[in-house]
C-alpha cells in the first residue's frame, strides 16, 4: 500500500526540548516507514497556518502540529476538516469553538508541570515548617503558553501555603543568558532573603545557577533551584548538587504520535486525550537516572 | 562649552538614569569585595552591557558608511557555538572529583571562532562592497540563515562547555573587575586609536557623507566598506565569545538574539546619525551602558514583567526627545528668563 | 528703466543674520521696485546668499523687518515666501534628482485631469517651457540624467512658473554658457516688461551691466550702496566690492600673458590619450596634453567636455581608446588609479562631487592628499592645519575658522576649498571643471593667476569653462569639442570669441 | 550628472520587471519540483496567508520610498488584534465600530510617531524600534494571554470563501489587493504620493521648492500606522484571535519585502507596486519550503537565506547587465 503521508508543523528549535521533540517524531516516522512531511514554523503561528494550509494543498493523509499558540486555529482547521484531513495536536493544546475539528491532542499539560513544581516544594517546605520561604520566580517568554500555564500551576498549589512567598518574579525568556541576567538582579536586589527558584525551564535554571554561585551562594543548598523540562544539563546539575528538582516534561512524543496517526487512519476509535508519562526528578535520583536520558 | 560637548547629553541620560536607581533602589552602589574581586549592580551592569558595547563599536563604523548590519546576532551565535564545539570539554568523574578537559587548544578554538566571525564579515562585505547589494538585504541573508548554520553545528543542541580556562573570557576577574572589561577597553582603544592616528576616521565619515565625492577625491571606497563589514562582525565576534564563557554555553537560537537592534539603539542614543557621517565612538559606548542600565534597573525595581517594554520605550522616547535640538528651542522658548540670563 | 516714483514692491530693513562665530548680515537695507532687474553683488561671502534665504523663510532674521507691497511679513518656510509671491532659484541646485525633470518643474502645482495628474499634458507643458530656453531634452527621465547646467535650467524654468511679483535669482548662471545667458536675459526682460521685480546675484560684471537697472554692493555682510547702473563704472563697482581705494583699473581687464605663442617647442608632451570614448557620451577623440600647458576646452553645454575629463581622471570608464603618460600604457580603473599617475580633477557640481559638507574646512582640503598618501600615514594635525592655513590665505577664503564645516561657507568659498584640495597634492597634470564657478570677480583673477603660475612651474592645466573669454585668455592651446566629439585644436591666439563660436556652431571651419 | 548615475535611475521600470522575471522562474521552478505547486489555489493561497504582509508592506514602501523606515508595524498589528479582540469580547462593542476605532489608533499611533520623527528632527528608526517596544508592551497591558475572538462577523470574515471557480479567495486578500491598488493610485498620480517621492530624493530641496515636508511626513507614518492596523484587523480575521506575540518579527519581513521589490532603502527610488512582488516572492520561498517537508528547523533557515541570496544576486546582476546595454 501508499504509505502513509504526516503533514507535520514544528513550532521552532528554539529550545534543546524542542529539538527533541522533533528528532523524536522524524526518527519514529521513519521507523514506521511514514512519510514525514516536515514544516519549520520559526515560531511564527501565521507560518504555522501556511504550513497546514500547503498540507491540505498536497493532500496528506493526517496532519499533526505543535501550535505556537492556543487560540486562533478555527478558521484552518475548519479548511482541514472540509478537506477529510484529520487534526492531531501535539504537546500544546488548542482553543477552538468546535472541538471536532481535531480528533486528538497528545502533550503534556504545562498547568499540572507546574503543579507538580509546587507540590514538591510544598513537600519540602514541611521539613522546615516554621521557616518562611522566599520565591523567586524566572518565567518564560511572556505571554507564552508554557510560561502562563507552569505559572499559573505553581501558584494553585502554593496558594494555600502562607509561608511560601513569591517576592519577585520576571522573565527570562526561556534562556540561560537572560536567566543569568535576571537573577543577579534579584540577588543584588534581594541578597540573601532568597530562599527558592523557580524557574520555568531548565535552561533559565541552570544560567540562574552560576548567577548564584558568583554571588558567593550555594546553589541547591542556601538557594532551593526547582525547574521544569529534565534536559540532560539539569541533570548534570543535580548529580553536581546544584539543582533541586526537576519536573519532566517529556518531548519524546513521536512514538505515540505515529500510533495515534495510523489508528486515525485506520478509522480506529482513538481517545481525545493522550496525556504523556512524566517524571519528577529530585536531585536524589539523578545519578541512577542520568544514563537513561536520551536528551 | 561644556554643555554644548555633543557627549553631554548621553552622559546626562546616563546620570539621570543612575540618579533614579540610587533613589529608587537600596544598596545600588554598593560594592563589597567577594573572593576577592568587586561585587555589586554597577560591576554586573558593567560587564553584561560588555558584549553589546563591543557590537556598538562595530555598529557605529558601519553605520558611519550609511550601512547597517542587522547580521550582528547571527555572527554572535555562529562564533559562539564554534568556540564552544571546539573547545567543548569533558567532565571526568576522577575519585568524585571532577576534572576538566578540552578538546581543542583553547587558542586554536578561539582562532577558528574568530576566523568564523570574520568569514561572516567579508561576506557581508562582500555583498555591500563588491557586488552593492543594500546592506539591509545583504546583512538579512546572514541573519536569516547564520542562525540556522549554527543550529547545524549543534544540531540544535546547547552545546556546554565543561573547561574552566574558557570560562575565564565572560566571568574571570582581573585585578578586581571583570576581564571582559578589559577586552572592551582594548577594542575601544585599539579603535580609537585606529581612527584617531590613521586617517581610517576621516575616510569613514566621507564616504558615509558623500560616496560619490569621497571616490572622485581617491578613496577606495569599495575597500572599505568591506573592511568596516568585518569590524562590525570581529567585534561581534569577541562578542559571542563573551556571551558564550559567560554562560558556559552555546545556545545557537539564543545567543545575541536580537543583539543587532540593541546595538543600532545604543548607536543611536550616543548621538550617531543612521544616516552616516560624523559619529562618536564614546557616545556609542555610553548608549550602551544606558541601555543596560536601563534593563538592569527595570528587573531590580521589581516590576512586573508585562511592563518592561512599556518602561523602556518610554525611557527612549524621553531620551531622544531631550536631546533633540528642537526641544531645546522649545525649553528656552517656554522659558524665556533663564535663556536669556546665561 | 525703472521709475522711482513708484513705491518698492520689497523692502528689506536693517536686516541682521548671524551664526555661530560669523556676522552674516549687519543691518542690510534693499529696495526693489517693480519692473527692475536689480543686481546684487559683493565678494564670496559677503551674505548675498544669506539675504536671499532671510528674505525668502529659510532663516529667520535675528533682527529686521521685511515689508513686501507695504505689508510687514515674516516669511517661515519658502511655501510661505512662495504663496506671497516671491519666487527663488537658490543658488545650490535644490531640485529632486530622483523626479523627472517635468516633475521637477512641476511639482507643487500639477495639471490635474478628473482629480489625478494629468502626465502626459505636463510633459507637453514641461518641453514648451524648456524649449523657450532652446533645450530640447526628454522631461520624463530623471533629473539626475542631466549635467549641472541643465538641471540649473529646470531650476529656472520652474521659478518661471509661478505667478510671482518677486522673482529672485542666485547666481543662475554659474554654468551657463553665453547662450542660454542671452536666452535667460530676454525672459527676463520679458518679465520686466511685465512689471515683475526682479533681485540677481551674479558675479560677471558683464552680465550684470547687460541686464540690470540698479545695483546694491555688498560688503562683509553690510550694504555698501545702492547705484543705478548708469552712475557706477566697472572700476568703481569692483573697488566698492573689495573696500579698496580706487587704482584706476579693472581687475577684469587685466590680460595676462602666460607664456608666448613660440614657446610651443618647450612643451614636451604628458598625457596622450588616443581614441578615447565612451558608448553614448563621448566618441573617441585624440587628445594631447603637455607638460607645463594649460590646456583649455570649449564647447557648449553638453558638448561632451565634462565626460571627456571624466574618461581621463578614470571617474567614469571609457569602453575604447588607450591613455599614455610619459610613454607609460595607463588604464584607469577608478579615479584613485588616476591620482596616483599624478592627476586631479576638480568636478564641476560641488554639492553633488566635491563638498563633504559637514565635514570641517581643514578635512575637505586635505582629503585628496591623505587619499593619495594612503590611510596608515595620517598627515599629523598639525601639518594639516598649516597647510589649510597656508590655502585659506592663498585663496582667500572666507571661512570663521578652518574648523567650520565647509556647509556652512558661502558657495564661491566651497569651491576655493575644492580648489585647494588639489592643489595640495601637487599634481602633475589638474583637471578643472568650471573652477572658477560662483567665484567673485576679483578672486576669478586671483585664482587664475594663481593656476597659471603653477603652470609655468611645470604643472599641465587642463581648464573647461563656459566662459569663453577666460578660456581664450588663459589657454596656450585650445581644443573645442563639439556634439561630443574634438571638433579642432588651436594654438594660442589663433582663435577669438567670434572665431570659436563660429567653429562650435559651424563644423570644422580652418581658421588662420 | 552626465555619467551613468545610479543604476536604477537609468531605467526605472528594470530592476521591477526583473523581480517579476525571478519571481515567474521560482514558481515555474517549484512547480517542476513538487506536484500539485502550480494549482490555482495555491497561488490563491499565496495571497491569501500574506495579506496582512502585503497591507504592512504597502504602508511601509511610503515610508521607505520618503527615505524613512518604520519598524513599528508588527508590534502595532499585534497591538490592533489585541485590542479588537478586548473590545469584542470584553465589551461586546459593535465589530464595524471596533475595526473603525482600532484602525483609527493605528493611524493615530503612526502619526505621533511621524510628528515626533519631523518636528523634533529625530531619526525614524530610533522612534519607530521605541514604538515597536511600545505597541507590544501595550499588547501585555490589555492582557498577556491570547484571547480568542467569537464575534460573528469577524468569524464569518474569517470563514468565507469567496469561490473563484474550484477554487476561493479570503475576504482579507480581497480588501489587501484593493488597498494596494489605491496605494498606486495615490503614489502615482496625487501630489501626496509625488511629495513622498521628492522627500524621499532630497528632503532639503523639496522644503525649498515649497513642498509641505511636514504634512507629507505625518501623513507618510499616519498611513504606515494605518496600515499596520489594517494589517491587524486582517490578522484577526485570519486567526480570529488577539495575541501580544501575534507576528513577530513582521517589520522586517516586510522591509525585506519592500526592497526585494526594487525599492531602495535610501528613498525616492521604486514602486508601490513592488510590494506585492516582494511579498509573493518571501511566500513562494516558504510554500517551496513547505512543500518539500524535509527540511529541519536549521535547513530552513539556511535555505530561506540561500534562496533570498540568490534572488538578490541574481537581481542585482541582471540590473547591473542591463544597464550597460
Ligand atoms: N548655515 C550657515 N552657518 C554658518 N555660517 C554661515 C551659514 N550660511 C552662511 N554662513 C556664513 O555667512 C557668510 C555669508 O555667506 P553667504 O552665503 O551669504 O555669502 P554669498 O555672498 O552668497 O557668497 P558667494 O558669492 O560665495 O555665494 C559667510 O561667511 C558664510 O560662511
Ligand atoms: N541642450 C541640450 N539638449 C539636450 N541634452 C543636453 C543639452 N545640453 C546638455 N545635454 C546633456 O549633456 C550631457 C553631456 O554633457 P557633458 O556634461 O558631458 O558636457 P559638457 O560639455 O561638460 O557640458 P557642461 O558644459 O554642461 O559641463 C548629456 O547627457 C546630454 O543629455
Ligand atoms: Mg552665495
Ligand atoms: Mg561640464
Amino acid at each position: 500500500a501508499k504509505p502513509l503521508v504526516i503533514g507535520f508543523s514544528q513550532v521552532g528549535a528554539e529550545s534543546e526540548w524542542r529539538t527533541a521533540n522533533t528528532v523524536s517524531i522524524k526518527d519514529a516516522a521513519k521507523k514506521e516507514g511514514i512519510t514525514l512531511k516536515f514544516a519549520d514554523a520559526q515560531q511564527k503561528q501565521e507560518n504555522q497556518v501556511k504550513a497546514i494550509r500547503s498540507f491540505i494543498a498536497q493532500r496528506v493523509d493526517v496532519i499533526a502540529f505543535s501550535p505556537v499558540v492556543e487560540s486562533g486555529w478555527d478558521t484552518v482547521l475548519r479548511e482541514a476538516k472540509r478537506a477529510n484531513i484529520p487534526v492531531i495536536l501535539t504537546d500544546r493544546a488548542v482553543n477552538v469553538s468546535d472541538p471536532s475539528l481535531y480528533v486528538s491532542f497528545l502533550g503534556s499539560d504545562f498547568v499540572e508541570e507546574g503543579r507538580r513544581a509546587g507540590r514538591w516544594l510544598v513537600e519540602r517546605q514541611k521539613k522546615t515548617p516554621d521557616a518562611v520561604l522566599n520565591i523567586v520566580e524566572l518565567q518564560g517568554t511572556v505571554g507564552s503558553a508554557p510560561a502562563l500555564d507552569r505559572k499559573k500551576g505553581f501558584e494553585e498549589v502554593i496558594a494555600g501555603n502562607p509561608k511560601l512567598k513569591v517576592i519577585r518574579s520576571q522573565t527570562g525568556d526561556f534562556t540561560r543568558a537572560k536567566g543569568k541576567e535576571v537573577m543577579e538582579a534579584f540577588l543584588k536586589a534581594e541578597g540573601k532573603k532568597i530562599n527558592v527558584l523557580y524557574a520555568h525551564n531548565d535552561d533559565m535554571a541552570i544560567g540562574a545557577i552560576q548567577a548564584i554561585e558568583e554571588a558567593g551562594l550555594k546553589p541547591g543548598k542556601d538557594i532551593l533551584v526547582i525547574s521544569i523540562d529534565g534536559v540532560k544539563g539539569a541533570f548534570e546539575a543535580m548529580i553536581a548538587g546544584k539543582l533541586n528538582v526537576t519536573v519532566e516534561c517529556n518531548p519524546l512524543l513521536g512514538p505515540q504520535l505515529m500510533q495515534l496517526a495510523k489508528d486515525v487512519v485506520a478509522k480506529k476509535p482513538v481517545p481525545k486525550r493522550v496525556v504523556t508519562q512524566e517524571g519528577v526528578f529530585p536531585a536524589e535520583v539523578a545519578a541512577k537516572e542520568f544514563p537513561n536520558r536520551k536528551y | 562649552m561644556f554643555v554644548q560637548h555633543p557627549l553631554f547629553r548621553p552622559l546626562a541620560a546616563l546620570a539621570i538614569l543612575l540618579l533614579i536607581d540610587f533613589v529608587m533602589i537600596p544598596g545600588f552602589f554598593h560594592l563589597e569585595i567577594k573572593d576577592g574581586h568587586l561585587y555589586g549592580s554597577l560591576i554586573d551592569i558593567a560587564n553584561r552591557a560588555a558584549p553589546l558595547i563591543l557590537a556598538a563599536i562595530g555598529m557605529t563604523l558601519v553605520i558611519a558608511t550609511r550601512g547597517i548590519d542587522i547580521s550582528v546576532g547571527a555572527t554572535v551565535a555562529i562564533s559562539g557555538t564554534v568556540a564552544a564545539m571546539l573547545v567543548g570539554g569533558t567532565m571526568v568523574m576522577n575519585n568524585g572529583t571532577p576534572e576538566y578537559v578540552a578538546n581543542t587548544p583553547m587558542w586554536i578554538a578561539l582562532a577558528v571562532a574568530m576566523g568564523a566571525a570574520l568569514l561572516c564579515g567579508a561576506w557581508n562585505g562582500a555583498l555591500v562592497a563588491g557586488l552593492g547589494l543594500q546592506p539591509i538585504v545583504a546583512t538579512l541573508i546572514l541573519m536569516v540563515a547564520g542562525r540556522g548554520l549554527a543550529q547545524l553545528f549543534t544540531d540544535g543542541q546547547i552545546i556546554t562547555v565543561y573547561y574552566q580556562p574558557f570560562f575565564f573570557l565572560g566571568s574571570g576577574y582581573l585585578f578586581g573587575l571583570p576581564f571582559s572589561l578589559y577586552i572592551v577597553a582594548a577594542v575601544f582603544i585599539v579603535t580609537a586609536l585606529l581612527l584617531r592616528k590613521t586617517a581610517l576616521g576621516l575616510f569613514i565619515q566621507s564616504v558615509g557623507i558623500n560616496p560619490v565625492a569621497a571616490r572622485l577625491a581617491g578613496l577606495k571606497t569599495a575597500v572599505l566598506i568591506f573592511f568596516v563589514y568585518v569590524f562590525c562582525s570581529a567585534c561581534a565576534g569577541v562578542a559571542g565569545l563573551m556571551i558564550t564563557s559567560n554562560i558556559k554555553s552555546a545556545d545557537a537560537n539564543n545567543a545575541g538574539l536580537l543583539l543587532e537592534l540593541d546595538a543600532i539603539l545604543a548607536v543611536t542614543l550616543g548621538g550617531t546619525s543612521l544616516a552616516g557621517g560624523k559619529f562618536s565612538l564614546a557616545g556609542s559606548v555610553i548608549g550602551a551602558l544606558i541601555i543596560q542600565t536601563l534593563t538592569y534597573t527595570i528587573y531590580s525595581l521589581g516590576l512586573p514583567p508585562e511592563v518592561n517594554m512599556v518602561v523602556k520605550s518610554i525611557v527612549v522616547f524621553v531620551i531622544c526627545v531631550s536631546q533633540s535640538a528642537e526641544f531645546k528651542n522649545m525649553w528656552r522658548r517656554a522659558f524665556p528668563a533663564r535663556g536669556g540670563k546665561a | 528703466m525703472t521709475t522711482n516714483l513708484s513705491a518698492p514692491v520689497l523692502e528689506l530693513r536693517g536686516i541682521s543674520k548671524a551664526f555661530t562665530g560669523v556676522q552674516a548680515l549687519n543691518g542690510v537695507s534693499l529696495n526693489l521696485y517693480p519692473g527692475e532687474v536689480h543686481t546684487l553683488m559683493g565678494q564670496n561671502g559677503a551674505g548675498k546668499s544669506t539675504l536671499i534665504k532671510v528674505l525668502t523663510g529659510v532663516y529667520t532674521p535675528d533682527s529686521g523687518e521685511i515689508v513686501l507691497a507695504g505689508r510687514s511679513i515674516q516669511p517661515q518656510s519658502t511655501l510661505d515666501a512662495q504663496n506671497l509671491g516671491i519666487s527663488t532659484v537658490y543658488q545650490e541646485v535644490n531640485l529632486c534628482p530622483n523626479l523627472s525633470v517635468a516633475e521637477n518643474i512641476f511639482i507643487g502645482r500639477y495639471p490635474r485631469k478628473l482629480g489625478r495628474i494629468d502626465w502626459a499634458g505636463m510633459a507637453r507643458q514641461a518641453s514648451e517651457l524648456l524649449e523657450r530656453m532652446q533645450i530640447r531634452i526628454d522631461v520624463t527621465l530623471p533629473l539626475a540624467h542631466y549635467p549641472l547646467a541643465i538641471q540649473q535650467m529646470v531650476a529656472i524654468s520652474r521659478s518661471l512658473l509661478v505667478s510671482a511679483k518677486v522673482l529672485i535669482l542666485d547666481e543662475p548662471t554659474s554654468s551657463l554658457d553665453e547662450k542660454e545667458v542671452d536666452l535667460l536675459f530676454s525672459v527676463l526682460r520679458g518679465l520686466r516688461e511685465q512689471g515683475m521685480a526682479i533681485l540677481f546675484v551674479t558675479h560677471f560684471l558683464d552680465q550684470t551691466y547687460a541686464i540690470s537697472d540698479r545695483i546694491t554692493v555688498m560688503r562683509n555682510g553690510e550694504r555698501e550702496g545702492e547705484y543705478l547702473v548708469g552712475d557706477l563704472s566697472r572700476v568703481d563697482l569692483v573697488n566698492k566690492m573689495v573696500g579698496a581705494v580706487a587704482t584706476g583699473e579693472a581687475p577684469a581687464t587685466a590680460v595676462e600673458t602666460p607664456s608666448e605663442g613660440t614657446g610651443q617647442s618647450r612643451f614636451q608632451s604628458f598625457l596622450r590619450a588616443v581614441g578615447l570614448g565612451r558608448k553614448g557620451a563621448l566618441q573617441p577623440m585624440d587628445l594631447e596634453i603637455r607638460q607645463g600647458e594649460l590646456l583649455g576646452l570649449a564647447g557648449l553645454l553638453g558638448s561632451g567636455r565634462t565626460e571627456a575629463a571624466r574618461l581621463l581622471f578614470g571617474a567614469d570608464k571609457a569602453d575604447t581608446g588607450t591613455i599614455t603618460i610619459e610613454g607609460k600604457a595607463c588604464n584607469f580603473a577608478s579615479p584613485r588609479d588616476a591620482i596616483g599617475a599624478g592627476i586631479g580633477f576638480c568636478s564641476e557640481d560641488r554639492k553633488h562631487e566635491g563638498a563633504i559638507l559637514d565635514l570641517s574646512v581643514r578635512e575637505n582640503l586635505i582629503l585628496a592628499l591623505q587619499a593619495r598618501m594612503g590611510i596608515m600615514r595620517a598627515i599629523p594635525l598639525k601639518r594639516q592645519q598649516q597647510l589649510a592655513e597656508e590655502y585659506v590665505k592663498a585663496l582667500g577664503i572666507k571661512t570663521a575658522s578652518i574648523e567650520t564645516p565647509i556647509g556652512s561657507l558661502s558657495g564661491g568659498n566651497q569651491q576655493k576649498v575644492l580648489l585647494a584640495r588639489w592643489l595640495v597634492t601637487d599634481p602633475k597634470l589638474l583637471i578643472l571643471d568650471e573652477p572658477t564657478r560662483g567665484i567673485d570677480v576679483r578672486a576669478k583673477q586671483e585664482i587664475m593667476d594663481y593656476v597659471a603660475a603653477l603652470c609655468k612651474k611645470g604643472m599641465s592645466i587642463l581648464f573647461i569653462s563656459s566662459e569663453l573669454p577666460e578660456v581664450l585668455r588663459v589657454s596656450d592651446r585650445i581644443v573645442v569639442m563639439r556634439d561630443r566629439k574634438q571638433g579642432g585644436e588651436y594654438p594660442r591666439g589663433a582663435l577669438d570669441e567670434t572665431s570659436v563660436l563660429h567653429v562650435i556652431a559651424a563644423g570644422d571651419t580652418h581658421v588662420s | 550628472m552626465s555619467h551613468p548615475a545610479p543604476s536604477i535611475t537609468s531605467s526605472p521600470y528594470f530592476t521591477s520587471l526583473i523581480t517579476v522575471f525571478l519571481l515567474v522562474v521560482l514558481l515555474g521552478a517549484g512547480g517542476a519540483a513538487y506536484p500539485g505547486f502550480l494549482s490555482l489555489q495555491v497561488m490563491f493561497n499565496l495571497l491569501i496567508d500574506n495579506a496582512f504582509l502585503l497591507v504592512i508592506a504597502v504602508g511601509m514602501s511610503f515610508v521607505i520610498l520618503s527615505g524613512g523606515i518604520d519598524l513599528s508595524v508588527g508590534s502595532v498589528l499585534a497591538l490592533t488584534t489585541m485590542i479588537c479582540a478586548y473590545m469584542l469580547q470584553t465589551w461586546h462593542w459593535n465589530p464595524v465600530l471596533v475595526i473603525v476605532v482600532s484602525l483609527a489608533i493605528g493611524t493615530v499611533f503612526g502619526a505621533a510617531q511621524g510628528a515626533l520623527i519631523h518636528y523634533f528632527k529625530l531619526q525614524p528608526f530610533i522612534v519607530t524600534l521605541a514604538g515597536m517596544f511600545l505597541a507590544r508592551g501595550l499588547c501585555y497591558l490589555i492582557s498577556i494571554n491570547s484571547i480568542t475572538i467569537d464575534d460573528p462577523f469577524f468569524v464569518a470574515m474569517s470563514q468565507t470563501q469567496l469561490p473563484i471557480g474550484d477554487c476561493f479567495i479570503s475576504p482579507g486578500a480581497l480588501i489587501a489587493v484593493a488597498l494596494l491598488a489605491v496605494a498606486i493610485y495615490v503614489a502615482h498620480c496625487t501630489p501626496f504620493g509625488r511629495a513622498i517621492y521628492a522627500v524621499g530624493g532630497n528632503e532639503q530641496s523639496a522644503l525649498m521648492m515649497g513642498l509641505r515636508v511636514a504634512r507629507t511626513k505625518v501623513l507618510i507614518y499616519a498611513f504606515s500606522g494605518f496600515c499596520a492596523a489594517l494589517a491587524g484587523v486582517l490578522f484577526s480575521f485570519y486567526m480570529l484571535s488577539g495575541y501580544g506575540l501575534h507576528a513577530q518579527g513582521t517589520e522586517l519581513d516586510a522591509i525585506a519585502a519592500v526592497v526585494i521589490g526594487g525599492t531602495l532603502l535610501s528613498g525616492g527610488y521604486g514602486y508601490v507596486a513592488g510590494a506585492l512582488t516582494g511579498v509573493l516572492v518571501l511566500g513562494s520561498i516558504q510554500t517551496l519550503i513547505a512543500f518539500d517537508g524535509t527540511l529541519s528547523s536549521w535547513w530552513t533557515k539556511i535555505v530561506i537565506g540561500g534562496l533570498l541570496f540568490i534572488f538578490c544576486v541574481v537581481q542585482r546582476v541582471m540590473t547591473m547587465r542591463g544597464n550597460k546595454k
